[in-house]
Order: structure tokens, then C-alpha cells, then sequence
């Protein structure tokens, strides 16, 4: 019964949006001037900062990327007070699958290639596609990667502690400088240098790595927490 | 051309719609907690396919100024609904993986992941 | 045109993806076919001009979520109806006794 | 200029991931820590509050890009009042909990007060923000932290509670960030006064579906009516000042942002009808919810519910009046709330259960405790010498103004139904005799600093209303003027 009352609604839910979003032309400009053409210009000539979608995310809104790492240390805070146990020690690690040597072996090898992929697209991300979060996931799975393949690898809790401690401080910090040297949070306070160049855009490549390091030991927490959970 | 167009809006907000709708009806009726957080998860993925369906532009490029490739600003695609993913992606994440570390809980005391089950409390 | 097909077909598999995974009884199954979403997600974002996303989500949505989604399962039940693990290994027990 | 709003947020977070490394160090560090950032807080908000007094409201622009283009924060005699109500009431939780009984292990202290801290902190983001997204980012922030809090106590049903919350507040971004994007497709910008702005261009039915999904959204944390299922069970399962900093910080953060949303971003007719009607069912369901409730905590939890409807009425009444009515009834629950949760959980200390029969008897042995509580059920129920009694005369003065007499009745009959069953647990606070199975517990220091500051409040503003007044005047003036928001902010390129 459930079932049919909930499709009903469904039904009247998929009408409305379909019926909405329809009105809007599929790869046509929506609407005349928006802020997306003012972002696109100064990411370009003011900025100096190839990918507008980098610039967007770390300058124009960088108090929302502030946010969201938040959310992120938020999120392995919670998790790991849910899953407090009074006990100290922590249960065994749960094993997916024994891994064979190929893997192993595999493993050993692709695991320099991932971290090495994962900072090139962190430092990177100014000028290529890539950025803080995906240079972060991509090193995390790196060690999901070694996490499941070796059942004594471990990582230091304190070191992870450390370093997205100390990259969350550093984030917060430059904004400050920002608003300390030039009067508003999160502002460049370094010489943008040229378009396309490594030291382009100013603190934005540096605030980029800084979220790359945190993401990195953010969801690196997040899954040795729901690892070490013995059910 | 234009035909072309109109067959792809239909089919790709079509189909966000119906991973939004297949995510909720998921989420509503399913009686396990893991389909449940699964099916939060798929409304998310439909919800970010129709915001960044909504930023393209057709024959666009990608919101990148790169040497040798020069192309001028209003022949990119929107990058607003871009960053905006970005952050929901990530936040999504952080709810998913709260969702798992008490589902995970859940079953730690009542042994079970049905939801009908676990009715200490009025739902 | 190909282009086209191909695009539908695309989007197709990844709503028959998504069916699965809700009507699919076995939670591993369902899960990975909730990956199998996600995979498909990211080469539509790659098709619509949004290479940033089309990277997070590879990295987040294929690799991560469904990693804690299995080890989840793995900590729990691995089937939607399987009412009581613990109890039912008890009773297994008791018979071979 | 003394401070600036940014740094609201920007301090917190500097603390929030110091903490783990200063706990390395001496582990008392994770708990004063906290409370000298709430501390300072509030130092900033009325030092803030005195400056805009002279000077009008800041806007202050982030990463140097003027409001349409960056983000801007917003320090307007509102949102300024609010802010500091907030920041108040988040360092009395802060004291209260300062010795909390579990809170000896070091771990979970740690996470319960940086969750505790960044709760306040996202709700004050939320208040301040003129951008639609930061106000999602900040929503997640908020919900987070809550479904953390609320699963803290591992021995009650608390992951059950916390789990619900979470299917609730998941649905709730989703639908915010449709919402969003509907009216990012329309009208090109996020920014809220921009927003306002440029709404009459907007499609009638975008409008309406896109303040819909939005509605829905912040309703599901401003406790309006369908919406509002997980409420009573949070509220019962979270430790008692979480509860208190829920119906007193979030809730409040939330229906500011769907007063701001309605007032000034939209310009439909039918949306003040809208929150008078909701409010009025919310109000009628959850009072008489309450009557039946077995468990304390469950009951102050529809109280709750029942006095935000009440804010929603006045809200929904839409001349001045009924916005300085909304606002005293905000300030005033907020305050007496938070009374009646820190002393309530004491009452039932030592049960995990907390029925209302548990209180049998408690006059004897706490005796301040009872009396406080008492204080607190006169005053919410709008007796005379205490402060609701002018909140809710203001509500009902706005609305026979405004020619709502059936309204008046209804709220007058309602409020008798209230009246019911506060004065039964009075009562059996008072009159009955004590169980005896129920062990008196001695309410710690802290706490008693907090409980008695708070009904210093209530007793104070009781005699002299007027010390709030003009505070309370100038910000519902500052909701009723959109135009000068709007050019506030706009002006600041």
C-alpha cells in the first residue's frame, strides 16, 4: 500500500520537474547577464588563473571551500565519536578479500604512481583540470589501495592529525592575512604572476595544495575509522 | 541540428529526473538501511547530473584558458553549476559516510539493518 | 549521430543501472551497480564540458563511497531481507550439533 | 571599526582544527578552548551590535569582489540581534556542559566540543551569509554536527534519533540544492539581494516551484509542521544542553532564514498567508501533541515546535507589529527554552527514559533546580510578571490590529491547553511524593551559573520590558525595508 502512495507521489514530483526543467533550453544561455561572465573575465585578466572553475571555487567562493573542508572534518569528527567504543583497543581491521601476491606486488608498485598522479593534479590545478579535492581523493585511494591490500599497514592517527590540522590552520590563516593586509577575507595578497605560468594567480595554487593535504587526511581518517570497525 | 538538441535535453533531464525519482523511491519504501543511504546517494548523483546539464552550452568548451587553444569566454560552458558540484559532491560524501558510521551503529545494537525492526522510537 | 546513440545508450545503462541497484536483493551487487552510476556520471560529465567534476566524482563517487558502502556490508548483512546474522549462526550451530 | 563578521567564522574554525593538536599538549585545552572562542564571540557581537547602532549595518565583502560576484556577509540589526541571542545562548550551553558526566574521557569530550563549537558557529553563518549557496554550505555545517551531537550518548536509542534526523536533513539539501539551481538558471546569480532584485523577472511558475523546494528545505529545520517528525525524538535522545542548543540556536537560525527568504527575496502574494496558516496548524498539532506525551523531554520538544508555529503566525501576519511580535517571541523562547531543558534534564537525571513521572517529588530534595523550572513553565505559558507574557501580548495585540479575532481566540485556547500541561508537572514536582526508584543528582556549578543567569533574564526583562524593546524594534524594522537591504548591499561594489 506504502508502495503505491509513494509512486503516486513520485509520479506528481517526476511530472513537476520534468515539466520545469523542460522550460529551460538544454545548451542554450539562460538568462542575459549573470555573474558567470564577470567570474570568466577576472579569472582571466585579473586573477591570471587558467581554470575559471579553479578560481571560482578557490577565490570568488572560497568561503564555501572553506565551508566544505569544514564539513569534511566535521563529518570524520562525527564518524569516530558514532563509532566511539569505551574499550581502547580497536577492533581488527576487516579483511575484504586475502590478497594474493599479484596484488600485493601490484599494489606496491601503483600505490608511488597514485600519491605521485594525486600531487601533479593538487599542484596543478590552477592551470588543468584537477585540483585540491581531486588530488586528495586520488592520494586517498592510494592508501585505501595499501589498506586493503596489507593487513598490517597503518597509517599514524597523529600524523594524520597533524597534517590536516595544520593545513586547515594555514587555510584559515591566509585568509586572514588576506583580510589583515588588504582588508577582506580570503583576498590575494601575492603577485598574480602570468596566465598559464606554474606561479600563477597568486595564494590560490597555495590554498589549493593546502586543501589537497587536508582532503587528503580527511577521507584517509574517514576510512581507517570505518576499517578498524569490527561488527 | 536542432532536433538533435531537443533529443538530448529530453534524454538527459530525463534522466536525472529518474535517478532522482528512483533514489527517492528507494529511500522511502526500501526496508533496509543501506538501500536507504543507497538510494539518498543516487538522488544526489541525479540532482549533480542536472545541475551541470543545466550550466552546458552547446559547442561550448571547458572553463579553461589554455595556451595554443585560444577560444574567448562566451563559448565556454557555465562554470558556476561546476564549482557548485564540486562542493556538493565532497558534501554528499560527509553525509554518506555519517549515514554508514551509524547504520553501522544501529547494527551494532540491534543486530539487524531492518528498518521496521529497529522501532524503539515512533516513525 | 554515433555520437548521439552512443549518449543514449549511456544514459540508458545508467538508469538501468540505478533500477538495479534499488530492486537488486543482494547489497553488494546493489552497490556496485550504484558504482557502475557513478562511472557512467563521470564520462557524462566529461561529454558535458565539466572535466573537474568528471574528476571528482571518479575519484569520489566510483572509488571511495562504494569502498565504505562495502565495508559497511561487510560489517553488517549482505542480503536485504536477512533479518538477524548473529542469531542465525547460532541456530545453524545448534543443528550441526 | 572594532571587528568585522568574518571573523564569526573565521575564529572558530581556527580553533576547531587547533584543538586536536593543543589536546596533544594538556587535554583540558579541548575544553576551554571552546568555550574562550564562544566567549569571544559574544564579546564581538555586541561590540558589533553597539557599532552598527551609529554607523548602520556593515556588509562585509569576502575575497575582495563586491556582492553580486563574491560572497558577502551581512551585520544588519537583525540579523545582529540574532546573532548575539545566538552566541549567548551557545556559551551558557558551553558552561553547562563544561563538566558534563561522560565528558571525563578525553575523546568523546574532544568531539562533543568542537561539534558543540561549529554547530554555533554554522548557525551564525547561516544568520550572517547573503549568498543562497554559503546559506546550503552552512545548512550541511549545522546538520552535521547535529546528527553527531545527537548520536554522543551511546546507551539510548540515540543512533535511531540521529538516523532519522539524517534521512530528513539528506532530502532537505537535495530539494535546497534544486531549489537553488532553479533560480540560478533564471536569474544568473546567487547573491540573496540580487536576487531580490531581479525576482519580478523570473517566470511565475519557476517562482512558485523554485520557493517550494526551498520552503521544504529550511522547513525540515525550522520545525514546520509535516516536516518536523524528527524533532521530539532528537530532542529526547541528545544530552539535555544539545537539546537546549538545538530548539535555542538552530531552530532560530533556521526560521530567520525562511523569514529572510520569504520578506525579502520574494515577492509573492500568497506567501504570508502560507505562514500564517502553517503556523497555525504547527501550533494547534504540536500543543495538543504535547498534552499526551509521557516523557518530559519529548513534551518541551512539541512545546517548542509549538512556539516557533507561534513565531510563524506573527511572522505570518506581515504588518510591523506582527514582525516585532515574531521577534520577541524568538527572543523570548530562545531564553526561556533553553531554562527549561537545562533544568528539566536535571530533573530526570539519572533515568534514561525521563518520564514525567520521574519528577515526582523533586521540590524536596533540588529544590532550586524545581524552582527554576517552575519559573520557566510560568513564564513560557505567558504569566504576567515574566517575560512571555509580553511577547505574547505583543502577538496578540499585532493581531487584533490586524482584525484576526478568531486568531486571537484560537491562540487564547491553545495557550490554555499549554497552561494544562505545564502546571501538571509543576504540580507533580511539588505535590506528589517521590518515587522510589529515582535518584536526586546535585546539578554541578557550571550549570547552576547558567540556569540561574538565564532566569535572572527572564525575571529582569519580566519587570522592565523596555530594555529590549528598542533593539527588537530596530531589527523588525530592518526585515519590513527591502528596498534598503537591497541597496545596502548592492551599493557596496
Amino acid at each position: 500500500m506504502k508502495k503505491y502512495i509513494v509512486l503516486g507521489l513520485l509520479a506528481v514530483l517526476g511530472y513537476y520537474l520534468m515539466s520545469i526543467f523542460l522550460l529551460v533550453d538544454f545548451g542554450l544561455p539562460h538568462f542575459a547577464h549573470g555573474v558567470k561572465d564577470v567570474y570568466l573575465s577576472s579569472s582571466k585578466n585579473i586573477l591570471k588563473v587558467s581554470n575559471a572553475v579553479t578560481a571560482i571555487v578557490v577565490n570568488f567562493r572560497g568561503f564555501d571551500t572553506l565551508g566544505e573542508v569544514t564539513v569534511l572534518f566535521l563529518s570524520a569528527t562525527a564518524m569516530s565519536g558514532i563509532l566511539y567504543k569505551k574499550r581502547h583497543d580497536i577492533g581488527e581491521r576487516s579483511i575484504l578479500f586475502p590478497a594474493s601476491s599479484i596484488i600485493r606486488s601490484g599494489a606496491k608498485m601503483l600505490f608511488p604512481s597514485i600519491t605521485l598522479l594525486g600531487i601533479y593534479v593538487f599542484i596543478h590545478g590552477h592551470l588543468s583540470p584537477g585540483g585540491g579535492f581531486q588530488g586528495g581523493t586520488i592520494i586517498a585511494t592510494g592508501f585505501l589501495l595499501m589498506l586493503l591490500t596489507y593487513q598490517n599497514y597503518s597509517v599514524s592517527h597523529n600524523r594524520l592529525v597533524w597534517v590536516e590540522s595544520v593545513a586547515g590552520m594555514l587555510f584559515v590563516i591566509i585568509g586572514l592575512a588576506g583580510y589583515f593586509m588588504k582588508g577582506s577575507f580570503l583576498e590575494n595578497v601575492l603577485p598574480v604572476g602570468e596566465l598559464n605560468d606554474l606561479f600563477s594567480g597568486g595564494v590560490i595554487g597555495i590554498i589549493y595544495v593546502l586543501v589537497g593535504f587536508k582532503v587528503a587526511a580527511e577521507l584517509i581518517g574517514i576510512i581507517y575509522t570505518i576499517l578498524h570497525e569490527k561488527g | 541540428m536542432e532536433k538533435y538538441l531537443d533529443i538530448l535535453e529530453i534524454a538527459i533531464y530525463g534522466s536525472a529526473v529518474a535517478l532522482i525519482l528512483i533514489g527517492l523511491y528507494g529511500a522511502l519504501t526500501k526496508k533496509s538501511l543501506i538501500k536507504i543511504v543507497l538510494g539518498l546517494s543516487i538522488m544526489d548523483s541525479g540532482i549533480h547530473l542536472m545541475m551541470i546539464a543545466l550550466g552546458y552550452l552547446k559547442g561550448g568548451t571547458a572553463p579553461i584558458f589554455s595556451k595554443g587553444f585560444e577560444n574567448s569566454a562566451d563559448q565556454m560552458v557555465d562554470p558556476i553549476p561546476q564549482a557548485l558540484v564540486l562542493t556538493a559532491i565532497v558534501i554528499g560524501f560527509g553525509v554518506t559516510a555519517v549515514a554508514l558510521s551509524l547504520v553501522i551503529r544501529l547494527y551494532r545494537h540491534h543486530d539487524t539493518l531492518r528498518i521496521d525492526e529497529i522501532k524503539n522510537l515512533k516513525w | 549521430m554515433i555520437f548521439l546513440i552512443t549518449v543514449l545508450l549511456i544514459l540508458l545503462l545508467m538508469v538501468g543501472a540505478a533500477i538495479y541497484a534499488i530492486v537488486q536483493k543482494d547489497l553488494l551487487f546493489a552497490v556496485i551497480a550504484s558504482g557502475v552510476i557513478s562511472l557512467i556520471l563521470s564520462i557524462l560529465f566529461l561529454i558535458l564540458q565539466a572535466p573537474d567534476v568528471a574528476l571528482t566524482e571518479a575519484a569520489i563517487g566510483v572509488a571511495l563511497t562504494t569502498i565504505i558502502f562495502i565495508i559497511t556490508i561487510r560489517n553488517t548483512v549482505r542480503y536485504e531481507d536477512e533479518r538477524n546474522k548473529k542469531k542465525k549462526q547460532k541456530n545453524v550451530k545448534k543443528l550441526a550439533k | 571599526m572594532v571587528g568585522s563578521p568574518v571573523l564569526f567564522v573565521a575564529i572558530p574554525l581556527l580553533a576547531a582544527f587547533l584543538i586536536p593538536l593543543m589536546g596533544m599538549i594538556w587535554k583540558e585545552f579541548v575544553r576551554i578552548i571552546p568555550g574562550l572562542v564562544l566567549a569571544y564571540m559574544l564579546v564581538l557581537s555586541v561590540s558589533l551590535i553597539i557599532y552598527i547602532q551609529s554607523h548602520g549595518t556593515i556588509v562585509e565583502v569576502i575575497s575582495g569582489w563586491g556582492p553580486p560576484v563574491g560572497i558577502n556577509l551581512v551585520f544588519s540589526p537583525f540579523s545582529g540581534a540574532l546573532t548575539t541571542l545566538m552566541t549567548f545562548l551557545g556559551l551558557l550551553v558551553w558552561l553547562y556542559s563544561h563538566k558534563f558526566k561522560r565528558n571525563v574521557d578525553y575523546e568523546p569530550a574532544k568531539k562533543y566540543f568542537i561539534l558543540l563549537m561549529l554547530m554555533v558557529t554554522g548557525s551564525v553563518g547561516m544568520v550572517l551569509t547573503g549568498d543562497l549557496f554559503n546559506m546550503f554550505v552552512f545548512i550541511e555545517i549545522v546538520s552535521i554536527s547535529g546528527y553527531g551531537l545527537t548520536s554522543f550518548f551511546v546507551r539510548r536509542d540515540s543512533a535511531e534519533a540521529a538516523f532519522k534526523f539524517l534521512l530528513m536533513g539528506a532530502f532537505a539539501s537535495s530539494f535546497l540544492l534544486i531549489g537553488i539551481m532553479i533560480i540560478y538558471t533564471q536569474l544568473g546569480t546567487l547573491n540573496m539581494a540580487e536576487i531580490a532584485q531581479r525576482m519580478p523577472q523570473m517566470d511565475y511558475h519557476m517562482k512558485v516551484f523554485s520557493l517550494i523546494f526551498i520552503l521544504v528545505a529550511i522547513g525540515v529545520e525550522a520545525e514546520t509542521f509535516p516536516l518536523n517528525g524528527w524533532a521530539p525524538d532528537v530532542y529526547t535522545q541528545a544530552p539535555g544542553p544539545i537539546s537546549a542548543a538545538m530548539s535555542g540556536i538552530v531552530v532560530k537560525a533556521a526560521v530567520y532564514a525562511n523569514i529572510r527568504i520569504i520578506y525579502t527575496m520574494y515577492d509573492l502574494q500568497g506567501a504570508y498567508e502560507y505562514l500564517l496558516i502553517i503556523g497555525l496548524i504547527t501550533f494547534i498539532v504540536a500543543e495538543t501533541a504535547a498534552l499526551k506525551q509521557e516523557r518530559l523531554k519529548r513534551m518541551l520538544a512539541y512545546s517548542s515546535i509549538g512556539q516557533m508555529g507561534l513565531a510563524m503566525i506573527a511572522f505570518g501576519i506581515g504588518t510591523k507589529e506582527g514582525v516585532y511580535a515574531a521577534l520577541f517571541l524568538m527572543f523570548s523562547h530562545a531564553i526561556i527554552k533553553s531554562l527549561l531543558f537545562f533544568s528539566g534534564s536535571y530533573l530526570v537525571y539519572n533515568k534514561t527514559s525521563k518520564y514525567i513521572k520521574h519528577v515526582n517529588g523533586m521540590g524536596k530534595y533540588l529544590p532550586i533546580t524545581a524552582f527554576l523550572f517552575t519559573l520557566g513553565a510560568f513564564a513560557i505559558i505567558g504569566l504576567p510578571p515574566f517575560m512571555g507574557f509580553w511577547s505574547k501580548l505583543a502577538l496578540l495585540s499585532a493581531a487584533a490590529d490586524s482584525n484576526l479575532v478568531i486568531l486571537v481566540a484560537v491562540i487564547l485556547v491553545v495557550s490554555i491547553v499549554e497552561a494544562v500541561y505545564y502546571l501538571r508537572v509543576v504540580n507533580r514536582i511539588f505535590f506528589f511524593k517521590k518515587r522510589a526508584n529515582t535518584k536526586p543528582e546535585k546539578p554541578t556549578i557550571n550549570a547552576m551559573i547558567a540556569m540561574l543567569s538565564l532566569a535572572a533574564i527572564v525575571l529582569v526583562i519580566g519587570f522592565y520590558p523596555d530594555l529590549v524593546t528598542g533593539l527588537i524594534e530596530r531589527a523588525a524594522d530592518d526585515l519590513m525595508d527591502k528596498g534598503r537591504y537591497i541597496g545596502e548591499i548592492l551599493s557596496k561594489n
